[in-house]
C-alpha cells in the first residue's frame, strides 16, 4: 500500500528548521541540508550565521563573477559577508562555537538517540580515514543543538534509535530533531511529536522510530508553503 | 531588526540580582565603565563579587558601590593602586573578602569560562602563597596550578564605538580587559562614546564581535 | 634596524630539521602559505610532524610534501577534503600516522602552547571514540577531556600586508589558522602578498603583532 | 672608614641593564626602576617595550598637553605608542608574558635567592591588603628574568640571599642580577659576579651578600659613563 502522505523536500526540511530561528540569534548550520536552511529566514528577521573558519555574518552565495578567493564557508564553498559581520581567527571562532555564545547549531546526523545522543562524524568504515572537522566542537558547545536529517535511511531503517549503533559525536546534546516526516522534542520524559506531515498518524511514525513516541498535547501538522519548495 | 541600544543607563543594567559576579574592565582609570558603575550604584543591587584588576578609587564607581556596602567579595590583582581608602577602610573592616589573583592568571580565567573550558594548569604562582590550597601538577618537569574557569554574570564595559548589532572597536590601552570580559559574562552591557551605522566598522578590525554583546548605551557628549 | 624581511623563498624555511613539527595554516585553499610548502619541499627536512586542519590536495604543497615521504605524522582534524589521494595513499599503506583532532581542540591546543599553559579540561569529544585513552575528569556535573599543549617547531603562515618588523593583516576568512599558528611556534615565517612602511598598519587593526613572527617574504605579484 | 667606592645611581644601574638588551628585543619593564631603562637603549638600537595593559611598543613619555587620557603605562603613567606599535587585549598581553614571547622581563625585587627565586609582590604587612598585580606573570614567563634593585637594604643587610625570607613570588627564574653595586649572574653553580662598581672588591660585596659568591674570569669593572647619569 502506498503511504498516504508525503515526505518533505529537503528544502522543505530546510524552510521548517529555519522558522525556529529567532529574532537575533547566532546560528551554524552544519554542512548538508542545514546549509540549506539560510535561504529560508522569514525575511523580516535578522539571523546572524557563523562560520566555523572565522566568518561572523556569512551572506547568501556570492553571483557568478563576484566569488572572492579569500572568502569561503565551511563547506569550501565561496561565500559573502553581510553588513556588520566581521573576521575572527580560528581558536575565537570555536571559542564562539564551545563556549555557548551560539544560539542554535543545527547539524546534520546519522543518527540520535532518545536521550539526544548523536552520531554524525564517522561510519566507521575501515577503508577511509576518519574525518571529523568541527562536528564534535559544534555538538558540545552551543546553548541548543538541533539536528535535521531524514527519518530513515535509504532502506527504511530508523535512524532516531534508543541508543546509537555509531561511534558517538557527543551524548545528551540533541534538544530538537527535523526530519522529512516530523518535528520532535527530545525531552527528560522521553521523545515528544510536535509536528508530523499531513496523512502521517503516529503510530505510522512510530514504526519508522526505535525509542517510544509521545504526542504533543499541541501537536499539529507540519506543512510547509508549496511555493517555497523547489 | 537587531537593536541592542537602549536609551538610558538604568535599562543598561536593569535586572542585576543580588548576589551578582559582576566583571567590571578598565586598568587603572582607563577603559573603565564609569556611568554603567554608577547606573549600578543606583540600580541597587547588593552582596556583589566584583572582577576587576584594581579595587577602585576615591569614592567613584567601583569605591561607591563599595563604600555603600554593596560589595561582598572582590576578585583582583592590584587593590593599591591610587586612593584606594573605600577598599582599605572595607577590607580592615572585615566587611568585604579579597580573592587576589595573579593579573594575566584572572584574564585567563575568565578566557576560559568564555571558551567553554574547565580549567588549565598554569606554571604562574606555582611554589607561591597564591596557590596554597589549589591542585598543583608537575608538568614537562615544571610545576602548574590548576586554575578554574572564571564567568560573570553581567560585564560592565566600555569601548569607544559600537554599531546596533554590539560590533565595538576601543581607544589604544582603553581596550585592556574589556574583550575578555565581554566574552565572559552572561549580559555584557558597554558604554561607548558613539554609535556608528551597521558596516561601519572594519569588518577586519572588530575588536569585540557583536556576539559577546547584549546591551549597548552611547555617553558622553553624543550621548 | 629590526627588518625580519628575507629575499627568497629559501632563506625563509632555512634550517628546519628532519623530525620537525611544522604547523601549516590554511583552511581548504584558502589561507595556505602554498609557496613556503614547495620551498620546504626543496629545503629537503624528513620525518615531519604536519599539523593543520586539512591533509593537503593533488600534488602540490602538503600533498606534494605528503608524496615525497616527507611526512610521517598528521595531525588533522578533516582529511578527506577534495582530491586527498596522497593522505589517502600514504594512510592506506601506513607510511603516516594520524591524530585526527577535532577543529576547535587544535586551534585550542595550539593557543594553549602559545599561552605558556600546561593543558586544559575540554567538553569536546568527552564520551567518544576520539578521547580514548585520555584523561577525564567530572567538572560543573560535565565530563570533560584533559588535552595537552600543542607547539610547533615551524609554523608556515600565508598573510595579506607586513612590515618589517612583521606585524600582520590578513584578507577575509584567510585569516583561519594563521593567528593561533602564528604564536604557537618556535620560528614563524610568513608569506605575504606585500610590505607595506611600518607604521602603516592600524596600531588597533594588527591581526599578528610583531612579537610572533621571524620572518617574512614577499610572494606573488610584488615579489 | 668611608667606603672607597661609589654606588650607582638609579639612572646608572638603569642604564647597565639597558646595555644587555639586544636588538629587536621585545621587553617588559617592571614597575620602579626598571621603568627608567627605557631612556637608556643605544641609539642604534631597536627595542620594543611590552606593557602588561595591552600596548606592545611602549614608547617616551608624552611632552605636556600632548597625553592621551587612553593611552598608559602599566604604571598608570601616560606613554605613547612608538611606530610599529600595536594594541592587544589584556589576554593576549599575558599570552605574550606567560608564553615566552618576550625575551627579557627586567624587573625590581625586595630579594633575590642563590638560586633565581625571587620575591617582589609582598611585604606580608598585615596592615594592608597584598597586591601582585603581573609580578608573578611577569616572573614566571618572560625567555630570561632580570632582576634590578638596590644590593642592599637602607639599614645594609642583604637582599641577595640563600633563601628568601619574603613571600615568594618565583621560585628558580631569575637569571641575572643588576644592582647598584655588581653585575652577577645565578648559575647552577652559584652566583657569579660579572661586574663590580670602582674600587669594590670581593670581599667587601660578598660581606654585603648571604650566598658565596664566585668572581666571573672576565670580572671587570662597572663603570656607567657619568655623562649620562643624573
Amino acid at each position: 500500500m502506498m503511504p498516504s502522505y508525503q515526505p518533505l523536500t529537503r528544502e522543505q526540511m530546510a524552510w521548517r528548521a529555519a522558522q525556529d530561528l529567532p529574532e537575533g540569534a547566532f546560528v551554524n548550520l552544519g554542512i548538508g541540508i542545514p546549509t540549506l536552511t539560510a535561504s529560508y529566514v522569514p525575511a523580516d528577521r535578522e539571523v546572524i550565521f557563523h562560520s566555523e573558519n572565522g566568518v561572523l555574518g556569512l551572506g547568501p552565495k556570492p553571483k557568478p563573477g563576484e566569488q572572492d578567493e579569500n572568502l569561503i564557508d565551511a563547506g569550501k564553498n565561496y561565500t559573502t559577508l553581510i553588513t556588520g559581520g566581521c573576521y575572527v581567527h580560528h581558536a575565537d571562532a570555536f571559542l564562539m562555537i564551545r563556549g555557548g555564545h551560539l544560539d542554535v547549531s543545527l547539524l546534520g546526523a546519522f543518527e540520535v538517540s532518545e536521550t539526544g545522543d548523536i552520531a554524525n562524524w564517522t561510519t566507521d568504515d575501515p577503508a577511509f580515514p576518519p574525518g571529523v572537522g568541527g562536528a564534535m566542537d559544534l555538538a558540545a558547545g552551543a546553548k541548543e543543538v538541533r539536528v535535521l536529517m531524514e527519518h530513515t535511511s535509504k532502506s527504511g531503517a530508523p535512524r532516531i534509535l534508543r541508543h546509537c549503533s555509531l561511534p558517538l559525536t557527543a551524548a545528551g546534546v540533541v534538544k530538537r530533531i527535523y526530519t522529512n516526516l516530523a518535528v520532535l522534542d527530545v525531552t527528560p520524559a522521553g521523545l515528544v511529536v510536535l509536528e508530523m506531515v499531513p496523512g502521517m498518524t503516529l503510530q505510522m511514525l512510530q514504526s519508522m522510530t526505535e525509542p517510544a513516541l509521545t504526542a504533543a498535547a499541541s501537536l499539529r501538522s507540519l506543512q510547509p508553503p508549496t511555493a517555497r519548495a523547489a | 531588526m537587531i537593536d541592542k541600544r537602549v536609551k538610558t543607563l538604568g535599562e543598561a543594567v536593569a535586572g542585576v540580582k543580588d548576589g551578582a559576579t559582576v566583571l567590571v574592565a578598565g586598568f587603572g582609570a582607563v577603559g573603565v565603565a564609569d556611568h554603567l558603575l554608577e547606573a549600578l550604584h543606583d540600580q541597587g543591587a547588593r552582596d556583589l563579587t566584583i572582577v576587576a584588576n584594581n579595587a577602585g578609587n576615591g569614592d567613584v564607581g567601583l569605591a561607591r558601590l563599595i563604600n555603600s556596602g554593596r560589595v561582598s567579595k572582590v576578585i583582583c590583582s592590584y587593590p593599591r593602586s591610587g586612593d584606594y581608602s573605600a577598599f582599605l577602610n572595607a577590607y580592615r573592616s572585615k566587611s568585604l573578602e579579597l580573592e587576589l589573583v595573579p593579573q594575566g592568571t584572572i584574564s585567563e580565567r575568565m578566557r576560559c569560562a568564555a571558551a567553554g573550558l574547565g580549567g588549565f594548569f598554569s606554571p604562574v604562582s606555582a611554589g607561591t602563597q597564591l596557590a596554597d590550597g589549589k591542585e598543583t601538577r608537575e608538568i614537562d618537569g615544571r610545576l602548574h596550578v590548576f586554575e578554574k574557569p572564571l564567568k560573570g554574570d553581567i560585564a560592565l564595559l566600555k569601548a569607544d564605538k559600537a554599531d546596533r548589532w554590539g560590533n565595538l572597536t576601543y581607544l589604544k590601552s582603553a581596550r585592556n580587559f574589556n574583550p575578555v570580559m565581554a566574552m565572559a559574562a552572561d549580559l555584557s552591557v558597554v558604554e561607548v562614546n558613539s554609535i556608528v551605522a551597521l558596516g561601519a566598522l572594519d569588518p577586519e578590525a572588530v575588536a569585540t564581535p557583536s556576539i559577546f554583546i547584549d546591551r549597548v548605551v552611547v555617553v558622553g557628549a553624543n550621548a
